[in-house]
């Protein structure tokens, strides 16, 4: 800029001396890689855009393409980010013996381990093959299931199908109800 | 949702949230979708700028009250009677007698020219109580409910055992067509029935039950009546605040009575959009994690006394009507076998008929809470499920929680069911001390959607994928994972034992391919087992019509069928949306029909009602339907195809009989079978009620929900003076049901940091009460603490002459987490709706004091 | 409350000085339903902290104000009953009875903030917002006296703003996203366009057109907050983020007509000056010798 | 407990709604953000304000006085650079960025009180020092260096003096129009009274400065001294008249932090009282009756002026926090009136 520009910027009424960092401003969606998904909050079913880079989410922002958000997001579903990133989310395992009173942390494998074991036991000991009129009924009730409405539709198939169909397990119920 | 089952044929939302832009009339009621769906109420406000009216009837003034041109205040468990009003207004208006398409529609779409077995006898005749009513065992026998001059018992509706979703189809067998009377006239008929039965419901009598000014209701009535129609239609909106009462299924099904009368069922802008709260809670129930339902609403097979599936055989003449769509339950259940036990499953042993597990007696959620605390249930799996503050009677429910063996909680934080045994409420106050809970806690922590991939179906039955963008962190692994692991496992723990146990494992199809360094299941792999496919070759099949009853296919859900109609074209991904129906944007069952019954969209000849509302209509030169949508009944059935005799399936259906899923191919404004508490929607109070029922005074609540009163779960006697005011639960916007998704992320939890209960003034000053005043809210299950939020919005009610006040507790808050509070359920009690073994959240009774309590308990950390 | 009616001021209502190809946010407060996605998107995309301000017992707003970490903040005002207590059942079209707005900087023609600003920090961007420049700004806090509209704020780890970092923080109405050609986050989030993103001429147009209609079904109150006739009065020559109210400024803790502060100064500066030279005679004549 | 909490604490009666809490404004919340200033900005108004003045009132004494006025000079000078070396310090310590301080130079805008403010006090700093190397050198205080003392006695002392009189005087009252130019109602709503107002006290102070300094050191010069009563009488009767004006002109809601609790005492009892009557009072013989005040006297005006001139910027500014708090006080500012 000549004389002018620059008394104008630096003395004039609207002075704008933008810095080189300023220059350089970008979104930091730039070169990041997108996959689409669906909002895990409520039922309404808004299409959501997870851009990641390096392995790592970045942002997670409305589909424009979707009929039925069309891009937008109420606060629960614009905080998905969040509920990703919390500082409260816990990605390891936690073991509280019984009568303890605090947590042990295990591994995974040793986790799965023992859960198989705890259902064995209590399988076998409550199950029933046939009631009192000695009709076949193939089952428990000394295991439950709590869950199902935040997961995935697949994973309920193979909740009914192991719990229900393999182990006989009879109470399992989602928030259906609730 | 039985109630839209029971009259309509199917429990999901007849139409979308997008069709509610083309409405010209949109009642919200029994739900605060602005606040709790905001992203669908777009749709509403898109019609309220084109000129639609928007009704909220609700007790309180909520954000979507605000956008409302007219709020309604009703009195929380009254909805019933003002849906009954309305049927009554409607039915003696001059517009409805007037103009021919009301009765068009109602006598060729419904059952109202059906005549009923003339033994049928209804409330107003029995004080309060249906013919058939057997009290020592609170429950109905329906064979008085018939359709006249049918041979063949009913079956489902009066059995013991409790279905969640209805049956309508198993009206018998339609040993004759149904008789009829196309004039509406003869006593027995449907028509005159159900004019008799709300014949009380009137405006007055509304006022005195809801609190509603008779003027007011009028107007409400009134515009109803003036947008529906040939050229008009109003669309009606519903959530649990309908649901979750012990006559919430007949809350729902008395909207879909109405709707059906007024012609607005299967036509765009109209309608019954009943508004869901989780991702997938339809596809959770289409799909079940429900202890009576097998995938797509074939029912889990019984033993009890009056229902004993011992065999297949059994099972199917119990189970499969003659007529509509149901009539090929032999091949879907016998297709899910196959795909369940595989091999294993063959003609010999009825297809494995004898793996699946029989139920007895009740046990829904509410149920599992005693049964966990008695000892009956010694371990349990809780995914994304938090019973310690979701759980009704919540401190029961940590009672339960603290006498099983073992607990295994996957979720992504450390939510209250994880942490009870050391930071309950109780546990705080030293009633109990972890020394002393056996429990043994697993956390195992969980993927989200991002970190895995999978579908949802959506609150209108649409099915949407999600891709998997990054691997969950640290030992997070998806319940794919978990499950299929697990289960891997126990074939291993149980591999050579040839006790029924080991067999019923041991023949479980359990080999999908795995992916990645998590060794995860390639989910496509369980969509092609849901989608189904020819067992000899494995390849897909197109859709459920190509399932057999021979054990030559296999479908793990037969309404999802089609969903993968070819290798590599997974429909829930289809990602195309346009403005209209956007039937290449994800798929929806059935059959990618996004307007449920949409054959009544137009008239009996097949031509659109009316320019502004065609949908589909009959191509006649083409001989197919045709039209925005995918038409809800065989693409080439003419309008006036007539069955022939002896006729099966869905050709026994007439060419104008758009409810294909009813064993006569209409809407039921009678429902002859599917309900447990009567064949027309009646008005009882709630359980717990202040006041009560100038309708049926002998019969003030219903006579056939399910009580589960003991010592630790009490009832307040009706009318219980220590008890005197009406509470209400619900969501914020801010918030998620039980919080595990909400009250743990910074930026949600700072909009509503801390749990409180909302009062009217008018109540404020009698109690001396200031806004953030503390209070404390008790009724015979428990106390909490929580800041009034003293404010307008709340208002009281004058009831038959009584002045009745209204507490709000919004349900999300617990001890864990940002933003903690009182827990609202610790206050509910469980007592079941008959039908769809809910629990009633929505009305019950209370007492409020200022003041704190003593324990401190409930108080939030941040103090 | 001082309740100012907004009057129609002939060839101000509706103007804006706004830079032509300027853009900014109408938030059109007839269609939102507080649901704060904008607070949560914004918090989102610009990775703000969480406030810690608690419970308020302010209706269901727990935000407080706009500040350093809270760039965009829905207000909810009751107005449930009428005069005689008696609560409404048929309403006004669109929202009313309970108001809520969601309030954000309002990047104002001539801005208070960025004229006070000593270092240059406070700029205005090639599309005509008004930015700060974090890699500049040294926390001198002038311009949080210079906002008229309480929107600019230090984040000095006090209060409820939490990083610390000494700086001067605001809406930036997203430049990095429109560097790009992105929406920014909270008009994008938005479920029912109550704020809307685009050219200040166009929003404009939008907004006199939304008004009349409004006015039209009876919506008496509705009008603009942010043209030269309201909002954006006494030199600020409008707002490039503005409004559609129901109800007075002063209902939503607005200034109704508002003025650019450094209007003060050069009056200031010569009266100061004329002081001066006063007392200087005073000193004059007091020490002057004899 | 958070604010809202022991706001809840001291209600009484019942039935108060969130509506009612919204009825007279919004929640009460202010409208406006007050300024985040801390203690070091009055200080540097109240130091920065005697540094300006008493350079003025050294440069006059020396452009028009005589030998009996060489001793205001010279410790006019010494004031001025004792009380502008802190002025910076101040104002860099009161940053949220001090290591960015430089960033003030970074440009010139002639609309921001502050910009221009920095490079004022950067102009004065220089006459300051130099004026005041001059006297160091004329009272023989760098003999150490005898080039550079003779050097500086060499420079137009008065020249310089006259020059430098401009950034001084700029000094002592900028401050005043950088309040004005901000949105908070009781420095905007006075924005012609602020800048008169600081010039005026400032100049009080100096004077009080200088005679406290003279008296102490105890030298033979009350004729010096009476003028400077003179002065110091002058400006302090300017200074009262000044805020009366401005509670005057602020009306009952903006003027409200001067009438109301420990803030209002500060104004009547301290500011008007002990800073200014007071001062005047005892020094009112020496001014204008022409007698000879005992040393103590004059030191006690000059020390009660001084205290109410730190008093007058910590009310001043404390006055406009109060009002940038009280929405009422922004909307009487900004209620529509059709300009």
């Amino acid at each position: 800029m000549g004389i002018g520009g620059l008394l104008k910027t630096y003395v004039g009424m609207v002075p704008n001396p933008m810095s080189s960092k300023m220059r350089q401003v970008r979104s930091r969606l730039r070169g990041a890689d997108v996959t689409v998904s669906v909002c895990p909050y409520c039922a309404v079913g808004c299409s959501q855009l997870v851009y990641t880079k390096d392995g790592r989410i970045i942002d997670i922002e409305g589909n424009y393409e979707s009929p039925i958000n069309g891009g937008t997001l109420c606060p629960k579903g614009a905080a998905t980010y969040g509920l990703l990133h919390s500082p409260h989310r816990i990605t390891t395992v936690k073991y509280r013996a019984p009568y303890s009173d605090h947590w042990e942390d295990r591994p995974l494998d040793w986790a799965m381990e023992r859960i198989a074991q705890l259902v064995k036991q209590t399988r076998d000991a409550t199950y029933e093959e046939t009631d009192e009129h000695g009709t076949t009924v193939n089952r428990t009730l000394g295991i439950g299931h709590l869950g199902g409405a935040t997961l995935d539709n697949e994973e309920n198939y193979l909740i009914k199908k192991l719990f229900a169909a393999g182990l006989g397990i009879v109470p399992i119920e989602n928030q259906a109800r609730i | 949702m039985p109630g839209l089952g029971a009259r309509l044929g199917r429990g999901g939302a007849t139409t979308t949230q997008q069709s509610l832009a083309d409405s010209d009339c949109i009642v919200i009621m029994g739900s605060n979708m602005a606040e709790n769906h905001p992203v669908g109420f777009r749709f509403v406000l898109t019609a309220k700028t084109r000129g639609a009216t928007v009704i909220h009837v609700d007790p309180r003034f909520s954000r979507t009250s605000a956008l409302a041109d007219l709020h309604v205040p009703l009195r929380a468990g009254s909805d019933l009677a003002v849906l009954g009003g309305l049927i009554n207004y409607v039915l003696n208006s001059e517009r409805w007698n007037s103009d021919p398409f009301f009765r068009e529609y109602v006598t060729h779409y419904t059952n109202a020219p059906v005549i009923i077995n003339p033994d049928f006898r209804g409330p107003e005749d029995l004080a309060g109580l249906f013919s058939g009513y057997v009290a020592d065992e609170r429950r109905y026998t329906t064979d008085t409910w018939q359709y006249a001059d049918q041979q063949a018992r009913p079956a489902a509706a009066e059995d013991q055992a409790q279905t969640a979703e209805p049956r309508p189809q198993y009206l018998g067998r339609l040993t004759a067509p149904p008789r009829l009377d196309p004039t509406l006239q003869d006593p027995h008929c449907v028509f005159q029935l159900v004019k008799r039965h709300y014949a009380r419901y009137t405006p007055e009598m509304v006022e005195r039950v809801s609190g509603i000014p008779r003027d007011r209701f009028v107007r409400l009535a009134e515009t109803i009546l003036a947008n529906s129609g040939r050229d008009r239609t109003t669309a009606f909106c519903y959530a649990v605040a309908w649901t979750q009462h012990t006559t919430g299924t007949q809350i729902i099904s008395a909207c879909a009575l109405l709707q059906l009368l007024l012609g607005n069922i299967g036509r765009p802008g109209g309608g019954i959009l009943a508004l869901r709260g989780h991702a997938t809670i339809q596809g959770s129930t289409d799909i079940p994690t429900l202890y009576n339902l097998l995938p797509g609403y074939l029912p889990m097979p019984m033993a009890t006394e009056l229902e004993r599936d011992r065999t297949l055989e059994e099972y199917l003449r119990r189970n499969r009507p003659l007529t509509g769509a149901w009539y090929n339950t032999p091949a879907y259940l016998i297709s899910l076998l196959k795909a369940w036990y595989g091999d294993a499953a063959t003609p010999e042993n009825d297809f494995g008929y004898d793996f699946l597990p029989k139920i007895s007696g009740d046990a829904s959620f509410q149920a599992m809470i005693p049964m966990m605390k008695d000892g009956i249930m010694k371990g349990l799996f809780c995914m994304g499920m938090n019973p310690a503050v979701g759980g009704q009677n919540a401190v029961l429910a940590r009672e339960g929680l603290a006498n099983l063996d073992w607990l295994v909680v996957r979720d992504v934080y450390e939510i209250e069911t994880a942490a009870f045994w050391y930071d309950a409420p109780e546990v705080r106050a030293g009633k109990v001390r972890p020394q002393d809970i056996k429990t043994e806690v697993f956390f195992l922590p969980a993927a989200l959607a991002g970190e895995k991939e999978g579908s949802f179906t959506n609150t209108q039955r649409l099915v949407q994928w999600h891709d998997k963008s990054i691997d969950p962190p640290g030992d997070a692994r998806s319940e794919a994972w978990f499950l299929y692991h697990l289960g891997r496992r126990l074939k291993e723990l149980y591999r050579g034992d040839d006790t029924a146990k080991g067999r019923q494992i041991a023949a479980l199809t359990w080999d999908y391919p795995t992916e990645g360094p998590l060794q995860e299941p390639v989910i496509e792999a369980i969509v092609r087992e849901i989608n189904g496919y020819t067992v000899a070759d494995g390849r897909l099949v197109p859709d459920f019509s190509a399932l057999r009853d021979d054990g030559s296919t296999a479908c793990g859900c037969w309404i999802y069928s089609g969903i993968m109609p070819e290798e590599g074209r997974n429909r829930a991904k289809s990602r195309r949306g346009d403005e209209r129906a956007a039937l290449e944007w994800g798929y929806s069952w059935p059959r990618n029909v996004r307007i449920l019954y949409n054959r009544a969209s137009a008239d009996p000849q097949g031509r659109p009602w009316s320019e502004r509302k065609k949908w589909i209509w009959w191509d006649a030169a083409a001989g197919r339907w045709t039209g925005y949508d995918v038409p809800d009944l065989p693409e080439t059935k003419p309008p006036d195809y007539q069955p022939p005799e002896g006729a099966v399936g869905l050709d026994a259906h007439p060419g104008d009989a758009p409810f294909v899923n009813m064993a006569d191919g209409r809407g039921w404004l009678f429902a002859a079978s599917g309900l447990r508490d009567g064949p027309l929607p009646t008005h009882y109070e709630p359980w717990e009620t202040p006041v009560g029922n100038p309708l049926y005074p002998e019969q003030p609540r219903s006579p056939a929900a399910i009580l589960l009163e003991r010592p630790d779960n009490r009832y307040h006697a009706l009318g219980d003076p220590r008890f005197p005011y009406v509470l209400t639960t619900y969501r914020l916007t801010e918030h998620h049901t039980a919080g595990g998704m909400s009250r743990f992320v910074p930026w949600l939890a700072e909009l509503q940091p801390q749990g409180f209960a909302e009062i009217s003034p008018e109540l404020a000053r009698e109690l001396g009460i200031d806004n953030g005043d503390w209070v404390v809210i008790s009724t015979l299950r428990g106390e909490i603490e929580a800041r009034a939020l003293v404010t307008e919005r709340m208002q009281p009610l004058e009831v038959d002459g009584r002045r009745i006040h209204q507490v709000g507790i919004p349900w999300h808050f617990g001890y864990s987490g940002i933003a903690t509070g009182g827990i609202a359920n610790d206050l509910s009690a469980l007592v079941e709706d008959p039908n769809s073994r809910i629990h009633e959240a929505k009305a019950f009774t209370c007492n409020l004091r200022k003041g704190r309590l003593r324990s401190g308990a409930g108080e939030e950390r941040r103090e | 409350m001082s309740t100012t009616v907004a009057r129609d001021r002939p060839g101000l209502t509706g103007t804006t000085g706004a830079r032509p190809g300027a853009v900014g946010f109408l938030t059109d407060t007839t269609l939102c339903i507080g649901c704060k996605a904008c607070e949560v998107a914004c918090k989102q995309w610009n990775q703000l902290p969480m406030d810690e301000l608690g419970f308020t017992g302010h209706s269901y707003d727990n935000t407080g104000d706009l500040g350093a970490t809270t760039w965009r903040h829905v207000a909810f005002i009751e107005r449930i009953s009428d005069e005689e207590g008696r609560r409404p059942t048929s309403m006004r079209a669109f929202q009313s009875n309970w108001l809520m707005m969601s309030d954000v900087c309002k990047h104002c023609v001539y801005a208070g903030c960025m004229e006070a600003c000593p270092t240059g920090a406070i700029i205005r961007t090639e599309f005509d917002t008004v930015v700060v420049q974090q890699d500049v700004c040294n926390g001198c806090g002038y311009c949080v006296p210079a906002c008229p509209f309480g929107v600019i704020a230090l984040d000095l780890g006090d209060g409820h703003a939490r990083i610390g970092d000494g700086k001067a923080h605001k809406c930036t109405l997203c430049y990095d996203r429109l560097r790009d050609g992105l929406e920014p986050a909270c008009a994008k989030a938005c479920p029912t366009d109550s704020i809307q993103f685009g050219r200040v001429e166009d929003l404009m147009d939008r907004a006199q057109q939304r008004v009349a209609t409004l006015r039209e079904q009876g919506v008496a109150g509705a009008h603009i907050y942010g043209d030269r006739a309201v909002g954006g009065t006494g030199g600020i020559e409008g707002l490039n983020a503005f409004f559609i109210l129901t109800a007075p400024p002063e209902v939503y803790n607005l200034p109704a007509q508002p003025e650019l502060p450094q209007r003060k100064t050069i009056p200031a500066s010569l009266a100061t000056v004329a002081a001066g030279l006063v007392f200087g005679l005073a000193a004059v004549l007091s020490l002057r010798r004899r | 407990m958070t604010a809202y909490e022991r706001r809840w604490e001291t209600r009484r009666g019942g039935g108060r709604s969130a509506g009612d809490e919204a009825r007279e404004s919004y929640y009460g919340l202010p409208v406006i953000h007050r300024a985040p200033w801390r203690w070091e900005i009055p200080t540097y108004f109240f130091l920065g304000g005697i540094a300006g003045a008493s350079y003025v009132v050294a440069a006059i004494a020396d452009l028009v006085g005589g030998r009996e006025e060489r001793p205001i000079v010279r410790v006019g000078r010494y004031v001025s650079l004792a009380t502008l070396i802190p002025s910076p310090l101040l104002l860099i310590r009161d940053l949220g960025r001090p290591e960015r301080f430089h960033h003030m130079l970074r440009i010139f805008k002639v609309r921001s009180p502050m910009s221009v403010g920095t490079w004022g006090l950067t102009v004065f700093g220089a006459f300051v020092t130099l004026s005041a190397l001059i006297q160091a050198a004329e009272d023989g205080l760098l003999d150490r260096f005898p080039p550079l003392a003779r050097l500086l006695r060499g420079l137009p002392r008065r020249l310089i003096a006259a020059l430098g009189a401009g950034p001084a005087l700029f000094v002592s009252g900028y401050t005043g129009v950088l309040l004005a130019a901000t949105a908070v109602p009781f420095w905007t709503k006075n924005y012609l009274l602020m800048g008169p107002l600081f010039v005026a006290s400032a100049l009080s102070n100096a004077s009080a400065a200088i005679s406290l300094i003279l008296s102490l050191a105890g030298r033979g010069d009350h004729r010096a001294l009476r003028k400077l009563e003179r002065l110091h009488w002058i400006t302090s009767a300017g200074e009262a008249l000044l805020l009366a004006a401005v509670r005057r002109n602020s009306g009952p809601t903006i003027a409200r932090p001067l009438n109301e609790g420990r803030l209002g005492q500060v104004y009547r009892r301290g500011v008007l009282g002990a800073g200014l009557g007071l001062p005047m009072l005892l020094g009112a013989p020496g001014a204008w009756l022409g007698r000879r005040l005992p040393r103590g006297v004059t030191a006690l005006a000059a020390l009660l002026t001084l205290i109410g001139g730190a008093l007058l910027r910590y009310l001043i500014v404390t006055a406009g926090h109060r009002s940038a708090d009280d929405p009422q006080a922004t909307f009487e500012l900004t209620r529509a009136r059709d300009r």
